[in-house]
């Protein structure tokens, strides 16, 4: 079969198109900031992006104009206060309007839930007495059939374009998560093409000693992209802190345009890749968020 | 005699004493973390931590800085997907406590952390539900942390994230919500009780050097007031030495 | 708190009383026949067994006669044939009548996937053109309420007890398992009483070593007891072989009531206990079954 | 020239051919089993096998005896819940082949494994579905094994366990089933495939040394030929060396 491993320059271009409804994933975990930093270098447009916490990663795709709508259920800057560039977009339509499709955690969860099991809709107790669907048609109600009450509901999303980031994978994608998974599982099973990034890429053998680590089977990736250090600022489990410093530092930052833009500019626009970005932040950032080592106690599979 | 302390240091400790041994609690960063923590370090060493992250009896080592911070992950109990976080601990009612903060609440414990203004044109946006809307249904109780002015606490709120005692003017039972709401109130100046026919908060507790006035000045009601009220009752040296030594010696959130 | 851990023997007559609906989980792994025998050997009456596969498990047991009623979705011997003391019990009502409430396997999985996420129902894409529904009134019909289309339900399970068998756990019921984990998590969190039984008894601090492994937390589990060789003539991954030789020597065992009968005679009521059953089972069986040892690579969860 | 060799061997060899390269399969015990893992010691290298206890990509190392042989899992791709193989996989539309057994199967591929005689008073209480119901109605084709003789194959089945390419007069495009239901029957006697407008059976080749007559008078209904009638293509010395040497050494299913 045809090698699944590329370069994130290459997948992002050939699975990332104008008005794609993508999903970079990772409950403040595994946020894959190299393949958003990319998409922002190869200027796409008119995106829908789909995540629970928009988080740093997508107040820098907003500002940076690459999309049109944003759905979510949490839009913070986690520990660290406020999205100024989605709330630019928002309250201001700087760089430009940006519809507003709105969850709590359970429902957008549930709306991946629906799509990874294909199911057309999944009942979430929810919403009874909050006025969120009032505001999101998206959001109705079936009657049980069996306790004849009223239960709301939420549509199956499937993302065209899910990017899962992992500690590892095999190069057929069989891919290992371990730490904090949020709901990375579910998407990788809605979506209609998967691009895994992995700090590293192991030997088949390394996957099968442990296949209950498998996360996301090989069968329904795409693409396989190598890219140490891909979740920086984020962190992974077992490899880099998050580097609270910047989440921190994101609020000056951000509060206007024009020092995102700057910020842009140096640090997206102004390098080539990851590994120019890794380069760019230095060895004392990279070994001050290296992480410790603490070792699992190994499980037997002999029969 | 009490040694000095923050009115954070002040919230945080009478956070910790109304969590029980042996319950479940749904952790929040800030404040939250830092009462779960210690309570888990005094009173409760049962305590059983979940983190909305999916992280399942943490105890981590240093302060979070994040729902998702790897120190909650190394060394807990289980982690699962946020699938079976939300699913099988909160909505299967296996939560006793949660916490939340509120940019609004009104006297019913309606809170909206989702737009200043309206919805369409917000003059604010807010980061919006995440979980808290299935906490406020599916806690056992809830405990509302915030601090108070006329802003955060005005007759009725610009938009309702999470359900409070009576909604709409429909009572939870009426609603049908399976969890018991907001039972706890607890800001910079007082800590508040909800009336368990009316829903309404009532003001229970006035904080060491507070004068009730105000308390009742920065209410956006006429605000009810028990007849037992009483003083907040003041941290310990040891709680003191524990949020300060252990919890958050880089004085973070305190 | 308390201490959780017991004895079979306690924690079968403190949780398990007659007319109780039980569920000893294990898809064809992980089953605890030790718990079943010990139910057997306390004379339990009008138990309802819900199983997906009843497997020898619960042919024993309602050839014990401590079942009313049976609900499964697939009711045979594994590789092996027939499961005669059910069929004997359908067919011919002996040792009594026995009811029966039966599914699909991905119906009656919804059944718990629904008590576990505590919803009253859950949709099923399945039955159409199948009998099924038209002798099950349990599996009825929603209508999807955004594409208007009619999708089958099935109602919530949520059994009085829930045994289920794991690898290890600690004191606190903090539970592990690897290889085939079935519909194990979703039975202990949809289960109103659960009991643990294990192989291993392990510190905390090698649970908390690994916890994505951990698939059911102490804060469920109500009691916790540890017994090697547990699950035989059933298989722990790690531990000890499937006894295939009896799976396959059940048929002619069970062929009859009378040799039934000698069976449970033998090697449940003639002993007190799962280890007089090992003892009397012999260290030749024990040293053909046990496992090789096959590690897997450990993970780093450090920060 | 070919060697001899037994029916069984003849019917996986068969059914190992219709196995593509890079496909998904939801393997089964005994002959299926034998038939997945000979194509992929053959012709299919990166043929998935995936067994319904949530076994995915398993390179079973000897021969499972059961859907849940531990030798399933020992180096597999990944393992999952039940919930997930049958959600994330068959239901979601990944599985591309799967293989069903009868005990009694009708001219539009309806299949029987509940009872015979009626459901509430039963001559034989058999398994039931088990996962059949959902392979018959997601996988993209299903591909029968069984035994031929009258019983197996009635005018009408005593039950419809798993729905085939026309149930109760409605074809699987009225009754909405996603998946392409059965597309070849292999049994002892013969291969059949199903006509495409009309869901029936229909016989396409026949054994080594059968003949024609022992096929159609142990179907129960007026049984169609195809004009382009062939003879089963023997298995090979190679394909026969992998059955008896690696896959069944016991030979416990050929």
């Amino acid at each position: 079969m045809k090698s699944k491993l590329t370069t994130m320059a290459d997948a992002i271009s050939r699975f990332v198109e104008d008005g794609s409804t993508i999903l970079i994933d990772g409950f403040t975990h595994l946020i894959c900031f190299a393949a958003a930093h990319e998409i922002i270098r190869q200027r796409k447009r008119n995106l829908t992006l789909c995540r629970m916490t928009p988080d740093l990663i997508y107040d820098q795709m907003i500002a940076a104009g690459c999309a049109s709508k944003v759905i979510f259920s949490w839009a913070g800057n986690p520990g660290a206060g406020s999205l100024f560039g989605l709330r630019r977009a928002i309250e201001k339509q700087i760089p430009g309007p940006l519809e507003v499709e709105e969850y709590s955690h359970f429902g957008l969860a549930a709306r991946l839930i629906a799509g990874a099991a294909n199911l057309p809709f999944y009942p979430v107790q929810s919403y009874l007495g909050s006025d969120l669907p009032e505001v999101n048609p998206r959001i109705r109600t079936v009657t049980c059939p069996y306790t004849e009450r009223s239960i709301a509901t939420v549509p199956a999303l499937n993302p065209d374009i899910a990017i899962v980031h992992a500690q590892r994978a095999d190069s057929d994608g069989n891919t290992q998560v371990w730490g904090i998974t949020g709901i990375q599982k579910e998407t990788a099973f809605a979506a209609k093409s998967v691009i895994v990034v992995v700090e590293e890429l192991v030997d088949s053998k390394v996957i099968r000693s442990d296949p209950n680590r498998t996360l996301i089977p090989g069968m329904v990736v795409d693409a396989v992209v190598l890219e140490p250090l891909g979740c920086h600022p984020s962190y992974v489990q077992g490899y880099y802190d998050r580097d609270n410093d910047f989440y921190i530092a994101w609020g000056d930052i951000s509060r206007d345009q024009s020092s995102l833009d700057r910020y842009l500019d140096e640090w997206i626009y102004g390098v080539g890749s990851r590994s120019e970005y890794v380069e760019k932040l230095g060895p004392d950032d990279v070994s001050r968020l290296k992480a410790e080592l603490v070792l699992t106690t190994p499980v037997n599979y002999g029969y | 005699m009490a040694a000095s302390y923050s009115t954070s240091e002040l919230m945080v400790v009478r956070a910790a004493r109304e969590l029980l041994d042996g319950e479940v609690v749904f952790v929040g960063i800030g404040l939250p973390n830092l009462a779960c923590n210690l309570a888990r370090h005094t009173h409760a060493p049962n305590l059983t931590l979940i983190y909305e992250s999916g992280v399942v009896g943490s105890e981590p080592e240093r302060l979070p800085l994040s729902i998702g911070d790897p120190c909650l992950v190394k060394g807990a109990a289980a982690v699962c997907s946020i699938s079976d976080v939300f699913q099988h601990y909160l909505v299967n009612e296996k939560i006793d406590v949660g916490f939340l903060g509120a940019a609004q609440m009104d006297r019913y414990g309606n809170i909206n952390t989702t737009v200043i203004g309206s919805y369409e044109n917000p003059i604010v946006r807010l980061p919006g539900s995440g979980g808290a809307c299935e906490m406020a249904i599916h806690a056992k109780r809830v405990v509302v942390i915030a601090t108070q002015n006329l802003k955060t606490f005005p007759e009725t709120v610009d938009f309702i994230t999470s359900p409070g005692q009576n909604s709409k003017g429909r009572s939870r039972l009426e609603w049908g919500l399976p969890g018991g709401g907001p039972a706890m109130l607890i800001t910079n100046l007082g800590v508040f009780k909800f009336d368990s026919e009316s829903g309404e908060v009532i003001l229970t507790e006035i904080h060491p050097g507070v004068e009730r006035s105000d308390v009742v000045n920065t209410i956006g009601w006429n605000l009810r007031v028990a007849g037992d009220i009483t003083e907040t009752p003041e941290p310990t040296v040891d709680e003191l030495r524990i949020i300060r030594e252990e919890l958050d010696p880089d004085h973070l959130y305190i």
